[in-house]
């Protein structure tokens, strides 16, 4: 079975360490939250100026003043920090944050990154995430193995227009956790009772197995 | 004499001399932060062909969507423009030139625009639409573009209080780009929540010094929330 | 009678204009903070991280974190504020002092100035003032108009290393007032005292004298 | 587990790695604002070939001077020398490498280092030594020289307050350039004279926040004043 996207989320909250400075991403990346281990500290970035995010506000507290890079009202944690856009930016840009997870549309074999243009639907913006790919060394995108029509978004070359050329090195599917290295996908892990021959066939990219493929632990 | 004294008393003196096809910096991130009764004025005023320097474009009904209301706004540098129908009408059928600039790039832009720097190199957007056009060049194996900074003729900037002289100190994430705003304005028109006297404010937490603002203005603000996210209590 | 120092900084106490933003270099220029006019408001930068600087302190007041840019302790001013030294050559930078005053080795028709460095003796460092000069639209520069030998300092091309190229428009010295446009020192006033021909003797570079000179009103 | 936790108890573990031929940018400006036991702790354990990124280099037997009086430094990037007569010394005989940088410059090449801008256009300098052999170019009619950005393997900082997590609040112009170095240095050691509890600072006026601290120790410091000027009470 595919993961959930929650399964997806505690999947990539493995990759956390003690002391971590995380930026997550919309989507999937924001569930990431829910599963730090318990007893480690993780300290969470947000891009429009707030290092520290905590939990949502309950009704009494909520404030128009502070709100996350999704635009949702949020709180503080213990020792958090506010600045300005570029100051955030500086952090993100200078390779400060730890750990960056955020969704993406295709990645490819050489380790780009395609999330926020459709060429012929209407263009959004990137808002950070140029940024976010450009500045960060370790990096995870999230996404599902193929679209809904079993279309692989894992691919040789992107056909969507980038938003960083060759900063990826991993990705964690609803199928698979994958490395990006020497212009090809590596299996690291499958999911639960998904094989190695359905992420063969949902991998359009080139793919190498290992002689033993892990099952992933969710 | 005037002398440092930055306050003024309506918004009609807030914004004497804001005309047709000027370049305009309004502060805010979504809805968090922007300068609203600037904006409501500027729809009275009526100002048309503005170029508009803003992270996002507002709702429909609110932010810089009450200038695309009334076709105001000309051409647009933001990072993300996704809450806006009319904004999507006006891109595509050409009446609004869009340019879309990554966030972090766009508030280095404007910080440098601020400082006195011209140009400066980033990776940010190397390999992608962003850099066509752009001069590129590597430097210690890595890929850089070349981004020029920006700067307004008037900067619009929401803070939470000032001292009369312009010093000011935002709250939260309401901050987001308006201190950098506050710099790169050739005259920089500030709303707040409260005025307080010169020499009240902490020196050592001052976060935008006085030298940058030219006007002050306490307004009274909506500050509509765009994702009302809340847990249980 | 050549202008004492305290005199050439009266003189130029009548460039300031109420709510004006000023940097006052070491020396002469520090001086001009005692002749702003009663009831101006003019705000005093310095370089290490002070807008609002204030009298010296008393001896209870001294505080070894408040120093100016010349390392003297200091006080601050109502409404001063305190930030980082990017921040404030980001204010001298972007061109946000409304008039900075320095003093200097030489001056020439250019504008050019040399006031940091003469080969062969030590070098100390230009401290802010290459900064000060490029930011800067509205420079005074004071000075000895010539050496204690009568060698003048007001040149044609300067001999020294440079501070900054084509930036000086204003000079004040202990003789006259010049303004620099068009290739040449233009005298607009002289010293009580002192002769146009004795300002033409001590001025190496071109001068441009008008019918009228203005005696000054120091 | 240490979590977020930056706070090391003795000098030794302060500056462990710290090694010879290493790059370090040290705080303050004169004699204000240094981190002052560090590099007492540095003299004592004897590295040698520094690089020193500082505005200024102490003076004979404080500050920087004290690395001087043992030759530990090979080359240093500063505004002004001037208060020091070890440091003319060393210098004329060829001993130490002088890298004289104009003051804003220097403040801007380690911000753009640690804010991830390899390199960035300013007007100072250009038409000057400083200038020779550097990349220049015209932007809209004005001539600016190209500067690239300072990183360090360790950065000294003294700030006046830490709390826990590394968040640092400076005091009065003791700021200077510490902030910035608390930015470009791989390895960033902070000297407070007090250290909070974490949530005990105010979010909205930390100066410096915790992301770019890796270790933070109380020091007590003497706090020499260069010019101790004063009035009639």
């Amino acid at each position: 079975m595919a993961l959930s996207r929650e399964q997806i989320a505690s999947r990539i909250a493995q990759e956390l360490q003690d002391g971590f400075y995380v930026n997550l991403g919309i989507g999937i990346p924001t569930l990431v939250a829910n599963y730090i281990p318990d007893g480690m500290e993780v300290m969470l970035q947000s891009e429009n100026g707030l290092l520290g995010m905590g939990q949502f506000p309950t009704e009494d507290e909520v404030d128009a003043d502070l709100i996350n890079a999704g635009k949702q009202t949020v709180t503080m944690a213990t020792g958090a920090s506010l600045f300005s856009s570029a100051e955030s930016f500086a952090m993100i840009r200078g390779g400060h944050v730890d750990l960056t997870v955020l969704g993406a549309f295709e990645v490819d074999v050489s380790g780009n990154i395609a999330s926020w243009m459709i060429p012929g639907k209407l263009i959004k913006g990137m808002g950070g995430a140029m940024d976010l790919v450009a500045g960060a060394d370790n990096i995870i995108v999230t996404m599902m193995h193929a679209d809904k029509k079993g279309n692989s978004k894992i691919l040789d070359a992107c056909t969507l227009p980038l938003t960083g050329a060759q900063c990826i090195k991993k990705v964690v599917t609803d199928l698979a956790v994958l490395e990006i290295k020497d212009g090809a996908f590596h299996l690291l892990e499958r999911a639960p009772d998904v094989s190695v021959e359905e992420i063969i066939e949902k991998t359009a990219g080139k793919l190498i197995i290992p002689d033993e493929v892990k099952v992933m632990n969710v | 004499m005037a002398g440092l004294n930055k306050v003024v008393e309506t918004y009609d003196q807030a914004l004497a001399g804001l005309t047709d096809d000027m370049t305009l910096m309004v502060g805010g991130f979504g809805l968090c932060g922007i300068p609203e009764n600037l904006i409501i004025k500027m729809q009275e005023m009526g100002v048309k062909g503005l170029t508009c320097i803003s992270n996002n474009a507002g709702v429909d009904d609110f932010g810089l969507g009450l200038l695309l209301q009334k076709k105001q706004i000309a051409r647009i540098y933001a990072s993300y423009v996704g809450e806006n129908a009319l904004f999507e009408k006006q891109m595509l059928s050409g009446e609004l030139d869009v340019i879309l600039t990554p966030q972090g790039t766009l508030a280095e832009k404007i910080r440098a625009g601020g400082a006195g720097i011209p140009a400066f190199f980033t990776a940010t957007g190397y390999g992608t639409p962003i850099a066509e056009g752009k001069e590129t060049r590597e430097i210690d194996g890595r890929h850089y573009v070349l981004e020029p900074s920006l700067t307004a003729d008037f900067a619009l900037v929401k803070a939470w209080k000032a001292d009369t002289m312009g010093n000011l100190v935002y709250r939260n994430t309401a901050m987001n780009f308006n201190p950098m705003m506050a710099t790169a304005g050739k005259i920089t028109v500030v709303e707040v929540e409260e005025i307080v006297p010169a020499g009240t404010l902490d020196p050592n937490h001052i976060h935008t010094p006085g030298i940058y603002v030219n006007r002050v203005i306490k307004g009274s603000f909506e500050k509509r929330i765009e994702q009302r996210t809340t847990r249980e209590a």
